[in-house]
């Protein structure tokens, strides 16, 4: 095993890509990820990739499209309103199936916000802030070593389905160090690729594109790629339960958050409460079946995010009205302490019942 | 009795879908025979913009990929910083590259890279049915300016050879025009001279060809070559505006 | 002998080719193709000096010129 | 040592982060959990930065530290802003030579470092940082002075190893001024 | 009362705005709504309003910004590629609270798609495709008129919140003609707005921003705003009940989707079934209080929708659970038939045993 | 005993957060100075870009508007076109105006809209921390060219003030200097210059500041000073690069 | 006369969007509920052009008309796309100037119009719609011709009121196809 | 007489004036402002021949000159 090493965020997932055979990123800067960037336009010559500063997300993005359809593994990162910038592209690139790993460092919005730790792009991540229906497998890791491994992942699974994959991250995880391995045995080599557009040297042309001009042919597509996304439901969903044998409430968060709910877990276990947590690893698909193994003893959810409340829709629908949903945010960086996550839980027993 | 001109093979048998007389066909066939005449059409891959010529790739027998509006020069360049060995050509409306997609053509040209496009100035939106384009003529009428392009209100043609050449990246830079046989003969050299400078690796290239679009103009293919040649013209003065091998405006 | 010869089912009736022949032997026809245009012919083939202007105005690549 | 969750804070330019980083390098050469976690943004220009340290024998849940168990306050702001936060009994080392004013609190340790004159002493206003690291470590014990020296070949690069003495006198310096 | 005049969808929605005081538009090409801004050229320099073509849907949400901060009701109309484009300068203007009016004449996606109607931008626009904690209102009118009114209104509900209203439209309303009637008592006259920036004379400056660099700040702005969306839900929430009363099975649709679905209820009921119909006329803040009225006959749901299922999920956080929820769906400008719909409601007669 | 020199009427008090040094608040007390001496505080509105000078309107007494990344100059024309009668001005730095932005100044420009610009040229990204910028200069480092600007990769600069002279609708360009109290004078002069012609109706007018970042160019503000006289000069010529009312390149 | 829902359908620049139009003013005149829903798009370009009009006493619920009461076909590819949909007993107006097939269904009314043949009689080819609009009315009864006339005064702008006679003519010629 | 006045907190200690003063009369002070800086000051206010050059190239209006 290769020895730990303490590394930024930023830099952590930029190392991780080219790892995992990327070779090709374009971005535009913007706080809090220009590590990562910053990190390629160093890496990338190293390795024989290519390394763009684009002259604007939107222009990033749909070279993406171009790199990915001439065969690379590629990156993009941004922060919030880039993400924004790049819903087009994005829709697009689902539209002509062509894989690629997308990074948000979520910052505080709505408009210019500003620069610290948000998650309030869940719904643009997870439901899709492009037209058109389509999805992308959404990471949230919750460490650095985590999200190491999802993003090498990421770009077997973008390949797999030839869509893109987004992983969501916020100013912490983007700024903080922490040790991370690089397992030797996590490199990855890109597979053929018999769509990609390289010349038609001895064979037949290849096309890429999104339009389908006559609506049958349209629909079709549309439920080709549905059934993908169908498949994506089935096999890649991922989540990580904490003490949830015995539990009577459950936490629910992904990422940084989940790293706070962890401490008012045990604070709250030290103060008496039962309480355990699902923390969901992919934000899409939802790891719905999580919730289905929930004890008998469970009473009730709270869903702890810093947004105003937007994977609690998720968590409602994989209830599914069976037990009570409440919420807990803080937004725009105002990260909450442990004792808030604790409080509110004590709130919610009360409102419950629990513990009498 | 020998074949002295032929369909180019770099086209494919397809009917076109464009309207009788539309120049788009005529640029088509020209790219083609630079690529038969380059024999690089086993090695090319075109991007197709959002536009009339939406469906370029139906029409070349080559490698293609069809870009987001505007998007063209920059998904051309991750084809070729991918594939450096690729001949890579975006085709582009004036819309599609003066006014949406401004940024990426003069990004793509700063940059250096060193990729072809062709550009189809037809001074009006085909495509969506008529609207005003950057590249319509003061007083011209469109289903966006009805009474004509009023320059007060909607501002000035861009010319874009013209901004393009102020560009240190750009190697090559030249207006043709397809209004007749000796337009469309120039034309045809230009698109060679773009097409080798790529491959000899000398940076970015773009053919202005200064186009009609009868439909939308209102005036039969024939009235439409007169009007391009009477108002265009000397709107979009044709010549080579820039040449990294020394020549310029001529 | 020079000859041209015409696709008649891609041709879309533009009159491209038929103002630019310098001997003046294209013409529209009455006849509806496949596309639902009005396709040229030639009247006077020997008339023909296969300068090949038709089929280079030809946006829709029509005309094929034999010498 | 069960568990350290540091704030080092000053004006930009005297190297709090690279204070706290090799804090980090440090425990994890000793096999702890360790996270950094800089202050970022606008702020930085001109104003104070800091960055928080925990060190632990356990998994770190939250890297954001709320209730510190000590700080470096490199500057007066950074004193004035940190010395309520931290928690009782905790420790805070003070840059004495850019702060005058005396503590508010006494249910804490206070340690007073003439760091900039210290440094200056040593021939580099630059190590000033150094200086009340190791105040830090020596008070506290959250690491084996011998690792943070060590780090310092991680975290300078090779051609820059010369200066590992003079880091080492601050660091020795420092650490005399908390017994 | 004035009299109908026979009129194209996207022209009404022009007229009507420029009824309501709208006096700016911004806009760019694009099908299916080409004949909205086109209007707008010929009919804004009567008015005295600006009309300007945009040199993309970027700069024209932006000007839109700058328009509304200055003080005018203005409106931008595009399809779904180009509202896409939008969503950054959207959650801008949510965050710098400037109301507006935005129209999406959604078409086939994802990508370039096709130009033929579709429901598919439901979840960018209910969600927020862009990033942030916002919501905007969103309308989905079934006829001209009630897109005639509803635009109307939109502009008042902008002003009133101080943010953007969309109004989602299709294809079909875009191109249909249908007589509608402007009456005259509906011309609004825009009230003052006391934050707008036209120059500072003889009073304090304004500004108009959506940054908040302190976290605080931007927290305390963002639960603001989530009140205004709160007021929103409590007071905006609009629907239409369709044969409600002894209804076993209910259709829920809206749109150009809600016309087919009331052809295919007649079919249904002649066939036997006690169909019934929930319309939302708002798709957010989405009328939860329609489903909490269903009778008790009531035995399941069926979501139809142009797309591949998104106001579906809606529908179940609605229902909660209480009753199961079917989906029927079709994509890409292949518009679903009547009979298709009677057939799906068929089956789910079937499944759960309704009318035996 | 008579005050000579004073803080303009159209600043605030409030400190400025800009790093010492830098050349931003020279050129904000510029501006103020030209809205007091037109007086058209009052009628001013100001936009403001995101980049160092995002808080401008924390320094501006008028009106304010603060525009997304690159869109200052699409805000200030739904402002100008609303308000005819404000006087109304973006500010934007090279990444905001000559990358993300370039569409809209350039349209802006076309269009003729009658909107003053003024365009901070620091040759970096500032406040994201020093990336390259489309006017970066070949060989220059920044931390996203670290081992400095390479042409063949990276492109060439974009001299932004000759780009806009070739577009019609722009009746003022010109490019000044904050290095020294004689290029500040002149730069005065072009930003009175260019706010006269909007108040005159005469259409676009941009004044290009060649400007420092002593920070992210890793130097004093003084050693910055001559940095930017030694290289940024040669590469971007001072002068007027367009002028309705006659004169032009200068 | 309940309900008509009627196709239209022909070549680019046939008018077979203004002959919808027509009837749907027709329509709106007589107070009914009227709709007009164009195919659009690219495939107008040379293409074929069609739309659909309903008439109806009672609200439209969708403008899209899959089983037409009647199709009016102005040349070929829109006889072949549009006879087999249309409703047993339902009527088909063909232009018989340009379709020279006979009609494959017998459950159907099929009217051969000459429509350009006797627009050119009349003077102009562009009224060859009116010609066949004529003889669907007249046909269907679904409203009045008069109706029909009385629309043209608002479907034309003012200066093209002279053209009413012509167009009128037009009209009632194709009705005396369809006796 | 001729007279600049610093306003001190203001000063980010630049020294942008320093270089430019005619007379050399600014200097940098060992004083630490509100704002962290070391402010500038003048020595021989009498030498000051108000030119303002000082204040021109200040970049935080910290500069006002008398005379
Ligand atoms: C983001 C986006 N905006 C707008 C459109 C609609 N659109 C399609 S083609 C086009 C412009 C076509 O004009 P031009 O580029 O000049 O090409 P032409 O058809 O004239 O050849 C537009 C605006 C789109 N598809 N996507
Ligand atoms: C859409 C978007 N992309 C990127 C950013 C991040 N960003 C903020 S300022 C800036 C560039 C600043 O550079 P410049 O415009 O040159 O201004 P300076 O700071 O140098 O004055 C960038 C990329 C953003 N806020 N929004
Ligand atoms: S609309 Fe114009 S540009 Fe498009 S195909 Fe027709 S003639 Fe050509
Ligand atoms: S080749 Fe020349 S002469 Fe022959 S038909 Fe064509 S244009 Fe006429
Ligand atoms: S130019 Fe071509 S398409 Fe046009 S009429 Fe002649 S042969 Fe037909
Ligand atoms: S980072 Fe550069 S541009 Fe920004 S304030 Fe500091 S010196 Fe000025
Ligand atoms: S006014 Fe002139 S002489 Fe006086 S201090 Fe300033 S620069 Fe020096
Ligand atoms: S120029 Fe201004 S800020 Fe700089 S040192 Fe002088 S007074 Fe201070
Ligand atoms: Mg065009
Ligand atoms: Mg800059």
């Amino acid at each position: 095993m290769s020895e730990p090493i303490l590394m930024k965020g930023n830099e952590a997932i930029a190392e991780a890509a080219i790892r995992a055979g990327c070779r090709f990123f374009a971005g535009y800067p913007i706080t809090p990820q220009n590590e990562l960037p910053e990190y390629m336009s160093r890496r990338m010559p190293e390795v024989g990739g290519v390394f763009l500063q684009a002259e604007s997300e939107v222009a990033a993005i749909n070279m993406l499209y171009g790199a990915s359809g001439a065969g690379a593994r590629c990156l993009t990162s941004s922060s919030s309103p880039g993400i924004s910038l790049k819903q087009e592209g994005i829709s697009y690139m689902c539209g002509a199936e062509l894989p690629a790993v997308i990074i948000n460092i979520v910052r505080g919005g709505p408009g210019l916000g500003n620069i610290q730790p948000a998650q309030s792009d869940y719904f643009q991540a997870t439901r899709g802030g492009g037209h058109g229906d389509y999805r992308t497998v959404v990471y949230g890791p919750a460490s650095l070593q985590e999200m190491v491994e999802l993003v090498m992942e990421a770009f077997d699974v973008a390949d797999r389905y030839r869509n893109p994959v987004m992983v969501l991250g916020d100013g912490i995880l983007g700024q903080m160090m922490e040790p991370v391995v690089f397992a030797d045995d996590q490199v990855r080599e890109p597979q053929p690729k018999p769509w990609a557009t390289t010349g038609a040297r001895g064979r037949e042309r290849r096309v890429l594109s999104s339009i389908y001009l006559e609506p049958e042919d349209l629909d079709h597509h549309n439920w080709k790629l549905e059934a993908k996304y169908e498949q994506m439901r089935q096999k890649e969903a991922r989540y990580e339960l904490v003490q949830m044998e015995d539990a009577e409430l459950c936490l629910v968060a992904y990422g940084t958050t989940a790293r706070i709910c962890r401490t008012a877990l045990e604070k709250a276990r030290s103060a008496g409460l039962k309480v355990g947590m699902i923390r969901p690893i992919t934000l899409w698909p939802f790891p719905v079946k999580a919730f289905g193994e929930a004890g008998a003893n469970l009473r009730a959810y709270l869903v702890v995010e810093m947004s105003t409340g937007q994977m609690v829709e998720d968590v409602r629908l994989a209830v599914n009205g069976a037990r009570p949903v409440a919420f807990y945010g803080k937004t725009g960086g105002a990260v909450m302490l442990p004792q808030q996550v604790v409080d509110a839980l004590q709130d919610l027993a009360a409102r419950e019942g629990v513990g009498r | 009795m020998k074949k002295i001109f032929a369909r180019p093979r770099s086209l494919k048998d397809t009917l076109m879908h464009y309207c009788p007389g539309c120049t788009h066909g005529i640029a088509h066939r020209l790219i083609a025979e630079v690529m038969d005449e380059l024999d690089i059409r086993e090695r090319t891959v075109g991007v197709a913009p959002v536009g009339c010529s939406v469906f370029a790739y139906n029409y070349f027998d080559c490698d293609f990929q069809q870009a987001a509006h505007g998007r063209a020069p920059a998904v051309a360049t991750g084809i070729k910083r991918v594939q450096p060995d690729c001949i890579v050509f975006a085709y582009q409306g004036d819309g599609d590259l003066a006014s949406i997609g401004t940024a990426e053509i003069i990004h793509a040209a700063a940059r250096r890279e060193n990729i072809t496009v062709i550009f189809i100035n037809n001074a009006i939106y085909g495509m969506t049915g008529g609207q005003m384009a950057p590249t319509t003529l003061p007083g011209q009428a469109t289903t966006t300016s009805p009474g004509g392009r009023d320059v007060e209100n909607k501002g000035y043609p861009i010319r874009v050879s013209e901004l393009m050449a102020t560009l240190e990246g750009a190697a090559y830079v030249a207006r043709v025009s397809l209004h007749n046989p000796a337009g469309i003969a120039r034309a045809r050299r230009a698109v060679l001279q773009a097409f080798r400078y790529q491959l000899e690796g000398k940076g970015f290239s773009l053919v202005e060809m200064v186009s009609t679009c009868p439909t939308n103009w209102g005036l039969s293919p024939l009235a439409a070559l007169k009007w391009l040649e009477e108002h265009m013209l000397p709107a979009y003065p044709l010549g080579v505006f820039k040449d990294i091998q020394g020549g310029g405006q001529g | 002998m020079p000859k041209v010869e015409f696709d008649e089912d891609r041709c879309k009736g533009c009159e491209l080719c038929v103002a630019v022949c310098p001997v003046k032997i294209i013409h529209i026809t009455e006849r509806i193709n496949r596309q639902g245009y009005r396709p040229v012919d030639v009247t006077d083939q020997e008339k023909c000096t296969a300068c090949t202007l038709c089929a280079r105005v030809c946006p829709d690549t029509v005309i094929e010129v034999y010498k | 040592m069960k568990r350290a969750e540091v704030i080092m804070a000053g004006f930009g330019g005297q190297g709090v982060m690279a204070m706290g980083m090799l804090l980090a390098y440090a425990g994890m050469k000793e096999g702890r959990h360790v996270s950094w976690m800089p202050s970022y943004g606008p702020e930085m220009r001109g104003g104070t930065a800091n960055c928080a340290v925990v060190v632990s024998e356990e998994p770190i849940a939250s890297p954001l530290v709320t209730e510190p168990t000590a700080v470096i306050a490199m500057n007066l702001p950074s004193f004035d802003k940190f010395e309520r936060r931290v928690v009782s009994q905790g420790v805070v080392v003070v840059n004495a030579s850019l702060v005058h004013r005396p503590a508010v609190r006494n249910d804490i340790r206070v340690i007073w470092v003439p760091a900039n004159a210290i440094a200056l002493e040593l021939g580099s206003d630059r190590v000033a940082n150094m200086v009340a690291l190791g105040a830090y470590v020596a008070a506290s014990g959250v690491v084996e002075m011998e690792s943070v020296v060590e780090s310092l070949k991680g975290a300078l690069p090779p051609h820059r190893h010369n200066l590992i003495p003079l880091n080492r006198q601050a660091l020795d310096r420092g650490a005399a001024c908390a017994r």
